[in-house]
């Protein structure tokens, strides 16, 4: 037997594949393709403290091994969050992280709160949205601001404080280590890249244009996510959660290679609705074929390569 | 029942320039109604393609495309015997009730309106099925009530919507479904709002994870005097015409 | 009969396609592939004062839609190429863009000088090589460094100074904003996106382990690209010219749509070897079955599409 | 001459599992000599894939690969018909010369030195062909001298490199050209030292441009007591055995 299972501080996972936040919704909306409580855990879809309607407009571009997303935080708002998708995430027994974002520090402590009252395990501060004109973008690429806003949030919260970073940045460094010294428990990185699609069609002897700004995902930035985590997991000891255009075991091999602990999955899920569940199976497969007994004996002889 | 199907090709055919239909059997999809879609996975693409059912008959689905960019060119390409993976089924369905009903499509936007029109006799109910498409050879065979062209090579001269008001009049359809390019869509919306009849749209976007969890698609409805969000992949791609936001 | 040349400042190139630096050698090393002399321009490999032998260990790497390069700028240093590239470059007719890098500010204005001296009519800075250890990147992410260096190269070259700038960085805006003031005559944007590439290979129980750090190039970051040019455009006056994953007509066009003045064309010379060429005449052919006379006017076009 | 090429597969075949040999044929390419290579694309990646030429005749190029990641699983799907678009010719050439020569393959190694054998052998030159596989499997057909492999299921026990002091000793080449993983090609070259006898080896490399331009492939050369960076692609694929940093 091989045991898949880790912990994040008193955050157990019974392994390290969770499912990326925008991706997977608020609970078990993937039920119908995969057994949404086999997961690690599940990163809910970015909450407020009220609901957001998002952007206007085209949404979605698909790119080249990729794709843009311009979602601009749709969601139901954390009241909404506890009345009707938190008793579904417990009924169904599934393992999940709270993804928050606000436009203050007040927001994010009054989430971080709300989270704590509610007992919930695990929050990710999202502090690097590219979708949202003012507000948490900012905090997620100065490092004082980072620092200040995660030791607050850190006094109002004690189970297990993710913070997820942006890859937009001059120095990953600076942010992790900030991010480290204020007290989270784990770094989860990257969120998606600062990218622009653009379709131009010439029609009647007129150009006509649409454009897509938002944030890349997918295979494409998967480069990007190595770098990052290879650099960051130099300069921190807390666990790393990476994420960034993982669809294959051999993906999450490498990303063990570079210093992660678990993985989310995100475009991928769209591609293979199913990813998730195939991959704790491959890993799972992959040990028990190669008598790795647990996790940390794979990541170990991984990281020694 | 797990909604991710491997099929196999059954038919491919390319039955216009550029438009094909194929036909692919999967044993895991035993049932789909009109008005859902499947979602198909492309090599080399990140996003599936969205594709209403033309027809549904012994766990085979049958899809009639118009190929524009990487993923239908990928299809056109299958060959009989090839194996298609594909998300199924999903989104909303047409309502199937025994009214009088006006079937309105323009170009390959007639193909979800072949199998809501099979459904619709099988119950019963009477249908007047109006296509419209740029020119004769666009015409996608099938046994039509009414046909226009924008250049008049075939039937009517014209776009469909110059003749709406005339095929309502002499139809008195109780109740109207369209499937179309949007500025048709809203025409016809907006006209069978005009004459109180209730209307059925089936709209487009581009998709994401096609189960509403990634917010892509979304359209706004205006529901009670309220506007509010609603994803063309799970709450639609059916809407009731006159509470779309056009 | 269409024209497809442009100015910037005082520098001619007959069309707007350009070979990016590094990718297309010295001179006219291509001419097997392509007719050399048509372009645009080729810009060289980036040279430094003193030869380089560039890194040890693997430096290529191939990413889904990309490769990374962990060059190390090898080059043949500023003398060998006065004496055995650039009569090459005027015998061949070949119009050029010298790309030049330094460890110092020193560096940079003694190269700027030589250009001057050699009256080379249009010189790159590289302040955004990823893959040497210290120097030049670090003026390529700090707008003050970059605004003095810029500054005093200008004072020290009176042809056409682009200076080419990183994407690996917080503020694309501040670092535009900073060339142009500092008299820059254009913008080249992007260089290559920080990255890394993983290979691991499990043989008897144990795992063998490649990496290659460097800079991402090709298709993945042409979203990338586009963002960046779409904000540095909205900021600076300074034509720009777009570098990022570049490899057919209809990428031409949407660099064009975001602002770009003129295109350089990257790792799709390796894919296709002739594309450079390639381009030029699919540009030159749209613009004559669709009634364009001029660049410009197709360009004006597309903006405002 | 341009060299960029289209050609269109003449022939190809799974010759051992994973190996094959492919035939193409180009109007363009009139000529290639033993050592130079090509490079294919392959669609969807990035960098063309360089490959020995195992063959040349009548415009026609052999090339015998090993499946390994995508570039040849790609190449591995061509049919008779399909066209393939190639670089060509690529880098250096062995030394023609009329000396008594040894040859050392190991592998898909083997496949350069089936050409160079032929061009030697038209000039009169007397050569020996030692080659090394894994298993009898693996083992490439052809009329070798001397074959090993490694679990002694096929000729003799063990690696190549066990017999090269036996086959010197017995050949007595007045020179060496080997084709061979990089450990074979270190032992090959540093036992031709040893006896003083010219070693040419031919090595790879991961390449992008294949013309020498990127920098991506150097390896170091020594030469006159000095250090110096040389490309696979333009300076190699063959070089001195001695002059190679190891
Ligand atoms: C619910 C639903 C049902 C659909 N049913 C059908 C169907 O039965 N038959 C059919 O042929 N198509 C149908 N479509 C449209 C189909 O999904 C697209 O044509 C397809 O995704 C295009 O993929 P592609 O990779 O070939 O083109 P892409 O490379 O994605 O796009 C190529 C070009 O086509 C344009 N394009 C993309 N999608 C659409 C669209 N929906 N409408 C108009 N232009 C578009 C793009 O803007 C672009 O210019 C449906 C879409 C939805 C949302
Ligand atoms: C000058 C030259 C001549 C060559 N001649 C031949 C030939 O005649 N026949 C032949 O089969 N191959 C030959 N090769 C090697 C061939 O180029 C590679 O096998 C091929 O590029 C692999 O491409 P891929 O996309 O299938 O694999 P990739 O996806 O690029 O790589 C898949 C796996 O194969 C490994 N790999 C890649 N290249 C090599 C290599 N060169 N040697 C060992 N492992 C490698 C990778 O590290 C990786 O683990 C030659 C290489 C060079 C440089
Ligand atoms: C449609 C979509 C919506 C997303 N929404 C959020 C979000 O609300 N909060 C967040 O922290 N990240 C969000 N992300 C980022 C992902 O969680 C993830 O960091 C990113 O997509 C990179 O991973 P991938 O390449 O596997 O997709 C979103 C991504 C996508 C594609
Ligand atoms: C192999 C290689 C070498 C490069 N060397 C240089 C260099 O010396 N100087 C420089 O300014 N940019 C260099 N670049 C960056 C390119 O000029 C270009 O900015 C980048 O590759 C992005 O464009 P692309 O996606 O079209 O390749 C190099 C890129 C590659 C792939
Ligand atoms: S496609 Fe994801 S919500 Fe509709
Ligand atoms: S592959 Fe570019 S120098 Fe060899």
């Amino acid at each position: 037997m091989v045991d898949l299972s880790l912990k994040i501080k008193d955050f157990d996972l019974k392994n390290p594949i969770i499912t990326a936040s925008g991706t997977y919704g608020y609970n078990n909306e993937f039920d119908d393709f995969c057994e949404v409580n086999k997961l690690g855990a599940v990163v809910t879809k970015g909450i407020t403290l009220e609901p957001r309607l998002g952007n206007e407009g085209e949404r979605i571009f698909e790119t080249y091994g990729g794709m843009i997303n311009r979602i601009g935080l749709e969601n139901v708002g954390i009241q909404a969050f506890l009345d009707e998708k938190l008793p579904v995430l417990q009924k169904c027994n599934i393992n999940f992280i709270l993804n928050i974002a606000g436009n203050t520090v007040e927001d994010y402590i009054k989430l971080a709160k709300i989270a704590q009252e509610n007992d919930i395990k695990a929050i990710e501060l999202n502090v690097s949205c590219p979708n949202v004109k003012c507000g948490c973008i900012e905090f997620g690429v100065n490092k004082q601001a980072l620092y200040e806003l995660v030791s607050i949030v850190r006094k109002n919260y004690d189970n297990c404080l993710i913070v997820k970073l942006s890859p937009n940045v001059t120095s990953a460094e600076d942010l992790a280590t900030a991010v480290q010294s204020a007290g989270a428990d784990a770094v989860s990185a990257i969120n998606t890249v600062r990218g622009m699609g653009v379709k131009l069609d010439f029609i009647n002897g007129g150009f006509k244009k649409t454009t897509v700004s938002g944030g890349l995902s997918g295979k494409a930035i998967k480069p990007v996510a190595l770098s990052f985590i290879d650099r960051i997991s130099k300069v921190i000891d807390i666990p790393i959660i990476a994420i960034g255009g993982i669809c294959t075991l051999a993906d999450v091999l490498e990303f063990f290679s570079v210093g992660a602990k678990a993985v989310q999955i995100g475009t991928a899920n769209f591609t293979h609705p199913d990813i998730a569940e195939k991959l704790i199976n491959d890993l799972e497969k992959f040990m028990l074929e190669n008598n790795f007994s647990t996790l940390d004996d794979l990541q170990k002889k991984i990281q020694k390569s | 029942m797990k909604k991710n199907h491997i099929g196999t090709v059954e038919n491919i055919q390319e039955i216009n320039k550029n438009v094909y239909s194929i036909e692919f059997s999967s044993p895991t999809l035993e049932k789909i109604s009109a008005g859902e879609y499947v979602s198909i996975l492309c090599d080399g693409l990140t996003l599936r393609r969205p594709f209403s059912v033309a027809n549904f008959e012994n766990n085979t689905t049958t899809v009639l495309f118009k190929k524009r960019g990487g993923g239908t060119e990928y299809i056109s390409n299958l060959k009989i015997g090839d194996k298609i993976e594909f998300s199924a089924p999903l989104g909303n369905t047409f309502t199937i009730e025994n009214k009088k009903t006006l079937l309105i499509g323009a170009g390959i936007g007639v193909a979800p309106l072949f199998y809501l029109e099979k459904k619709l006799n099988e119950i019963g109910a009477e249908t007047f099925f109006a296509a419209g498409f740029l020119s004769e050879s666009d015409i996608i065979e099938h046994d039509f009530d009414f046909v226009s062209t924008d250049d008049g090579s075939n039937g009517n001269k014209g776009s469909i919507c110059d003749y709406l008001e005339q095929i309502i009049e002499e139809f008195k359809p109780e109740k109207i479904v369209s499937c179309a390019p949007h500025p048709v869509l809203k025409f016809v919306a907006q006209t069978a709002q005009k004459h109180k009849i209730p209307c059925e749209v089936a709209m487009e976007k581009v998709m994401a994870c096609g189960i509403g969890v990634c917010r892509g698609c979304v359209i706004s409805l205006k529901k009670d005097g309220k506007t509010q969000n609603a994803t063309v992949c799970k709450d639609g791609p059916v809407f009731n015409g006159e509470e779309v936001v056009w």
